[in-house]
């Protein structure tokens, strides 16, 4: 996504001309100054609401980016992504209780959980179509919900709560607001860069051309099957982290928050923000988790301006307010060996 | 001679109709071979059997003497074969360059830690993916833009840029689905050029081909297929002379017969 | 966003530590608006209201909100606390953990110096430790799950009866009313699961009635023969719905349609005049066990007229928990002589006689009701009146 | 346990109402319609609206009351179901799946939160309540209003089979289905019949909500999400596309919820209705009824 300027001899009519602004936008340096603003923001404004309301909204787009891996790199559309998020928070949630552990030492088994996750919900829908993939992955998000609530051992319909902190050295307590605040906007903002970069590797390709067209990349030697589990499965890591985060943000877990319409809210961000765009997605999720904030007096509303949004969207806009847009730099170095016509008979 | 691929047998029906049936043929190491016949010969069916994307009913796939049949395209694709489909599969929303890093993705060289990490190993093994990208391109004779999407090239770039993605994949069969269609004269002229040079790289090539100027000129044996059943395989010469192929050409009333002349 | 300025991530770090440490500090830069400004001596004394807005719980939350807002008016008219004023700030909950968590930091940094709002115990709980941190004590109205005093947080007082307090309400009107076999079913949220569970062990501790079917059904659905099917199979003389009232209602109603002939007992959360209606013709003679409401309190009528007059409609489910709610709390700010959490959490815990409707108050060692003041409710011709006071 | 075969069925015929709607909008769009169930809320709020403004209705006119008032919430589901496609599908015909199912999960939260915001959030009690005797037969419960409500549902299938068997334009919709470039080429409408295939599946399903409305007594604003996806898995284990594989789908998973329900309790029967939507969509993605179908490469 990265833009250089273009030193070739190849036509420029293809590529529309940057404007200032979104030269801006696609600044290199871009994520290094919305991490910066994260990181400054509670010097201006720190009351523990603020905190409280910007901490979600990190969380959120935590699982934005990992939701994007799925949907937006590799175009399976998982209308349950918020279970993913359950199994790391019950997880994290049921040992750190259990055995009184502060919730970082909790992240290894939640890997394993949500990695296990991933395999289980992924591998039956790697042969559906989208459409049924979306129905089987909504299916999955709703039995893990049911399953979630009818279980003893994640506490029934009232949850797991009084979950330790993630981590308390001495007088040190990672759970203290402010501080928990810049722990989860550092690991955020890890993931993020980590999912960016997944985005831009072979893997990230290879998703890409999945989502493209399925034959032409298994005609390449691409097995789409693990391809996919693969994105599965780091989505469901990202959502597992998610759910450490929400864990130790609410110190409460319960059923109710992993309904439909979480995945949903999470699905929304995704693609307003422009699927398969890192950069548009962080900006969808956090629209999407501060805007009903701002609007607390009109949440009666928020859902009908989202559904209706979604579709006005999808009509006019069906890549989203950001998409990826699609453009490399072209040749690098040197560009006076082009060695075009070499061999073409005349 | 080293065999490439053989045939044998290959039968697959739809339903009640058998779109192939019984189609055997061999290529050897450096061989052009065209398989030609009216539409809904079979041809393209015949080509899915060989990459896995059909399961054929029966019959038998060997590739360096090893059965592949009903392998995953993907295993096959390893296996070495590489293919361009009748209407361009490109990745439209992709660049030129990653549509070509496609071939490449069997190369290996770097892990997702590594692309998390943006490691040594990840970095060279990104620009090695580039400038062989770049190679491939050129190699076609490839002339556009190539950091634009594909949805943004003319047809023919756009055909130029699957060759050379089947090409990045450094297989020693390469199976072309009809590349001369929708082609100029002089567009003909190169891709006979580039199919000589591809050649010339050790790969050998099985074309669909309706154009029959350009198979007669490039093919050292043509396998004629017809309703499935294979009626001719030999040098163009014999195949020109076999009733059965004039038969199955002129006794149909369509545009197979005037290109056939038009070109010859 | 290629790797550009490793720099700058070094950079980005060190501001991050900064920060922190600069945040533990308390107020960031200028130490900005945090929380406890209005325990100073000026202004009103807010009081914190975290209660279901929005979403399906809401129509109970507008009942609350109505309650504790007359007990407001009243005591300001009547010259407020300390000299001072009270002031109600309520925030959305929509029954939702995230949501809750959210409101109940939003009242903290408003600076309220007790929290009287807490209707949905799942959205409950998270808010503990946040008003806990802040030493905000919370008097909570309408949220009965155990859970809420079994995690022993000193802050977090319930005036409503708990799930344990009605269940042995239940038992004693079986009892008294000689069913011998009960079937529970309850909707699956934490709320109607205690009541259920705890209903069940104690009628098998107490030995005289047999349980003969305890389940639980999905709410939110409009089929329910299965249950019915069970509870046909098992022919209680009694069957006792703890979930809330629009399952409730389909329940009763398909029970009859199908012919039960036994009796229907619904706990607190299916207190609600839809009930009658979702039920049709079936709901006359559908017990419930609640605690008083104005309709059924001898002597309420004034309080009732009053509420009428300040929000033009009737007082609903809640409303005299939250206005109690509101008038402990100025109660035991006066007697704290402060708007101090620990100096309000120890004048709570030595009120005792404390009138309001559900009678005396005068709080357990848990901060639980001494006497959870649980009455049995009956309908007539679709509307609740008291059956028995159990006393 | 003929109890539980008479439950399954009666709830089964409800699920193959909406069904048909999901079935013949895919059959012929390919498009997963999300909304659909919400179009049955919508007409059980239809029928709400309708009576409530007509105002208090004798119980022995009841059951005609109730037909006429499904006309009209037939009608405007109906008509609810072509503008929402006009609007909000046709835009996007050509554009990939993945954003016309999302455009469907927009439609879906528009319509539950617009009735909600309308209507407000509380569940409403119908206006009408059809009451009857209950008898036994064979050892299971049977009421009056069960049977009519069947029959009801049972006629309107049948009609759908004739329209859809018999009529022009059934037959247009099943060539659309099949080949649509090559309809528009015979000079089919398609745009119509879209349409009025949107039409017809929506009516059904209005007609199923204001039924619901009537028998169990109350509607609220999601009370269309979950039986829509129970129409959906019966759709889909039917054949989906496969307008009598609906039908059948509607009735098996009515007795499998019957039974997961009876075997393992009623908080697990929806795991287990989803259990087997997963497990029929990968083993057996065609259904019952469908055909095998090759993908083209």
């Amino acid at each position: 996504m990265s833009e250089n300027v273009d030193t070739t001899l190849a036509p420029r009519t293809t590529r529309p001309p940057a404007s200032p602004i979104s030269r801006l936008f696609e600044s290199k340096q871009l994520g290094w100054i919305a991490l910066a603003i994260a990181l400054l923001i509670p010097l201006l404004i720190a009351t523990p609401y603020s905190l409280n309301v910007m901490t979600t909204a990190a969380i959120f787009v935590l699982l934005a980016s990992g939701l994007n891996i799925v949907v937006g790199y590799c175009g399976l559309l998982d209308l349950g992504y918020i279970a993913f998020m359950a199994v790391g928070a019950y997880t994290a949630g049921i040992i750190a209780k259990a055995f009184d552990l502060p919730l970082i030492f909790t992240i290894p088994a939640v890997i394993i959980m949500t990695v296990l996750a991933g395999l289980i919900i992924g591998a039956p829908t790697l042969r559906l179509r989208s459409d049924y993939l979306a129905i089987v992955t909504l299916g999955f998000g709703e039995i893990t919900r049911i399953t979630a609530n009818n279980l003893s051992i994640t506490g029934g319909p009232s949850g797991i709560f009084g979950i330790p902190g993630l981590l308390k050295i001495g007088d040190f307590d990672l759970q203290e607001p402010a501080v928990f605040y810049y722990v989860t906007v550092l690991v955020v903002a890890a993931f993020v860069l980590a999912a960016a970069r997944l985005g831009k590797s072979r893997l990230g390709r290879a998703w890409r051309f999945v989502r493209e067209d399925e034959d032409a990349a298994e005609a390449m030697g691409i097995h789409t099957y693990k391809v996919k589990l693969m994105a599965y499965i780091f989505g469901a890591v990202w959502g597992g982290f998610g759910g450490i985060l929400f864990a130790a943000h609410l110190s409460a877990v319960s059923p109710q928050s992993f309904v439909f319409l979480q995945s949903a809210l999470v699905l929304m961000a995704v693609v307003l923000g422009g699927m398969g765009n890192m950069r548009g997605v962080v900006i969808g999720a956090l629209v999407i988790s501060l805007l009903p904030e701002l609007l607390r007096d009109l949440s009666t509303y928020r859902y009908l301006v989202f559904g209706l949004l979604l579709v006005v969207v999808m009509v006019f806009r069906p890549q989203g307010f950001w998409p990826a847009r699609g453009y490399e730099p072209e040749r690098m170095g040197d560009v006076s060996d082009r060695r075009l016509a070499k061999g073409t008979v005349r | 001679m080293t065999v490439v691929l053989e045939v044998k047998n290959l039968q697959i029906a739809f339903g009640g109709v058998k779109a192939v049936d019984g189609l055997s043929f061999s290529v050897d190491a450096k061989e052009i071979i065209a398989v030609i016949g009216p539409n809904g010969a079979g041809k393209t069916s015949a080509f899915n059997c060989i990459t896995g994307f059909y399961k054929p009913s029966s019959g038998a796939v060997l590739l360096y003497g090893q059965n592949i049949t009903g392998k995953r395209p993907a295993d096959i694709a390893a296996a070495g074969v590489s293919r361009t489909f009748q209407n361009l599969r490109l990745f439209p929303d992709l660049t030129v360059l990653d549509n070509v890093r496609a071939g490449m993705h069997l190369y290996g060289g770097q892990n997702w830690l590594d692309a998390i990490l943006h490691t040594p190993r990840f970095k060279r093994s990104e620009a090695a993916y580039t400038e062989e990208a770049h190679h491939w391109l050129d190699f076609v004779g490839y002339s556009g833009a190539r950091g634009v999407p594909i949805r943004n090239l003319s047809y023919g770039q756009q055909k130029h840029v699957e060759i050379a993605r089947a090409l990045a994949r450094k297989s020693g069969l390469l199976l072309l689905d009809e590349p001369a269609a929708g082609l100029n004269y002089t567009e003909k002229r190169d891709l006979l050029d580039l199919c000589q040079r591809i050649r010339e790289l050790g790969t050998a090539i099985v074309l669909i081909e309706h154009d029959m100027g350009l198979v007669m000129e490039l093919s050292e044996r043509i396998v004629v297929m017809n309703f499935g059943k294979e009626i001719a395989d030999g040098t163009p010469a014999e195949v020109k002379a076999n009733p059965a192929v004039i038969e199955a050409y002129l006794g149909k009333d369509d545009d197979e017969e005037v290109s056939a002349r038009g070109d010859a | 966003m290629k790797f550009g300025k490793r720099g700058s991530i070094l950079l980005c770090i060190a501001t991050a530590v900064l920060l922190t440490t600069s945040a533990c500090s308390g107020g960031l830069l200028g130490g900005g608006g945090n929380g406890g400004d209005s325990t100073g001596d000026s202004g009103p004394i807010k009081l914190g209201m975290v209660i279901p807005i929005s979403g399906s719980s809401a129509p109970t939350g507008a009942y609350m909100k109505n309650g504790a807002q007359l007990a407001v008016d009243e005591i300001n008219k009547a010259g407020g606390v300390l000299g001072r004023q009270l002031e109600l700030d309520v925030e959305d909950e929509a029954c939702d953990a995230q949501q809750s968590v959210a409101g109940a930091n939003k009242a903290v940094s408003n600076g309220v110096v007790i929290s009287v709002g807490g209707y949905c115990s799942g959205a409950t709980l998270p808010e503990i430790p946040i008003f806990q941190k802040a030493n905000i004590p919370m008097i909570i109205p309408a949220a009965n799950s155990q859970d809420l005093v079994n995690q022993g947080a000193k802050n977090v007082f319930m005036i409503n009866g708990t799930g344990k307090q009605q269940s042995t309400a239940a038992l004693a009107f079986i009892k008294k009313q000689k069913f011998a076999t009960v079937a529970l079913v309850d909707d699956n949220t934490s709320y109607s699961k205690d009541i259920n569970t705890e209903t069940k062990s104690q009628i098998e501790a107490d030995g005289a009635v047999k349980v003969v079917l305890s389940t639980s059904v999905t709410a939110g659905e409009s089929d329910y023969s299965s249950v019915v099917r069970d509870i046909m199979g098992a022919k209680p003389a009694l069957v006792y719905w703890t979930g809330y009232y629009q399952e409730g209602g389909l329940i009763i109603n398909q029970l009859k349609n199908a012919g039960f002939a036994g009796q229907i007992m619904v706990a607190d959360g299916s207190v609600d005049p839809s009930l009658a209606q979702i039920a049709g013709a079936g709901a006359d003679g559908v017990y419930a066990t609640m605690t008083q409401t104005p309709d059924t309190l001898k002597g309420a009528e004034d309080w009732i007229a009053s509420y009428k007059k300040a929000f033009n409609s009737d007082p609903g489910p809640y409303s005299t928990q939250s206005y109690d709610a509101v008038r402990l709390a100025a109660e035991a700010i006066k007697q704290a002589k402060s708007t101090d959490g620990a100096a309000i959490i120890t004048a709570l815990e030595a009120i005792d006689g404390f009138q309001m409707f559900s009678g005396p108050l005068k709080f357990t060692a848990e901060h639980t009701l001494s006497s959870g003041g649980f009455v049995i409710l009956v309908i007539k011709d679709g509307k609740f009146s008291l059956e028995d006071d159990l006393s | 346990m003929i109890q539980l075969i008479w439950d399954g069925l009666f709830v089964g015929s409800f699920y193959a109402l909406i069904a048909l709607g999901y079935s013949m909008v895919y059959g012929i769009i390919k498009l997963l319609n999300f909304a659909h169930g919400d179009i049955y809320m919508l007409g059980a709020f239809i029928g709400f609206a309708v009576l409530t403004s007509v105002g208090g209705i004798p119980a022995s006119l009841s059951i005609g009351a109730l037909l006429v008032v499904m006309l009209v919430s037939m009608l405007l589901t109906g008509t609810a179901g072509v503008l929402i496609e006009r609007l909000a599908y046709r835009p996007l015909r050509g554009a990939p799946r993945l954003a016309v199912l999302i455009t469907a999960v927009g439609v879906s939260f528009s319509l539950e939160y617009g009735i909600s915001a309308l209507a407000g959030p509380n569940p409403r009690a119908f206006p009408i309540r059809l009451e009857g005797n209950v008898f036994v037969l064979l050892g299971a419960r049977i009421s009056l209003p069960q049977i009519i409500l069947m029959l009801i549902a049972a006629m309107l299938m049948v009609l759908l089979n004739f329209y859809v068997e018999k009529t022009s334009t059934g037959r247009a919709m099943r060539a659309i289905s099949l080949d649509r470039n090559a309809s528009l080429l015979m000079g089919i409408n398609v745009n119509q019949v879209i349409s009025r295939t949107f039409f017809i599946g929506s009516a059904l399903a209005g007609a199923a909500g204001v039924m619901a409305g009537a028998y169990y007594g109350k509607i609220d604003f999601l009370m269309g999400f979950i039986i829509g996806l129970k129409a959906f898995t019966a759709a889909v284990i039917g054949g989906i596309g496969n307008i009598k594989g609906a039908m059948l789908g509607g009735l098996v998973l009515g007795f499998v919820e019957a039974f997961g329900a009876e075997w393992f309790g009623g908080q697990w029967r929806d795991v287990f209705a989803f259990a087997v939507l997963i497990l029929f969509l990968t083993l057996r993605p065609t259904g019952i009824l469908g055909q095998r179908v090759t993908e083209r490469v």
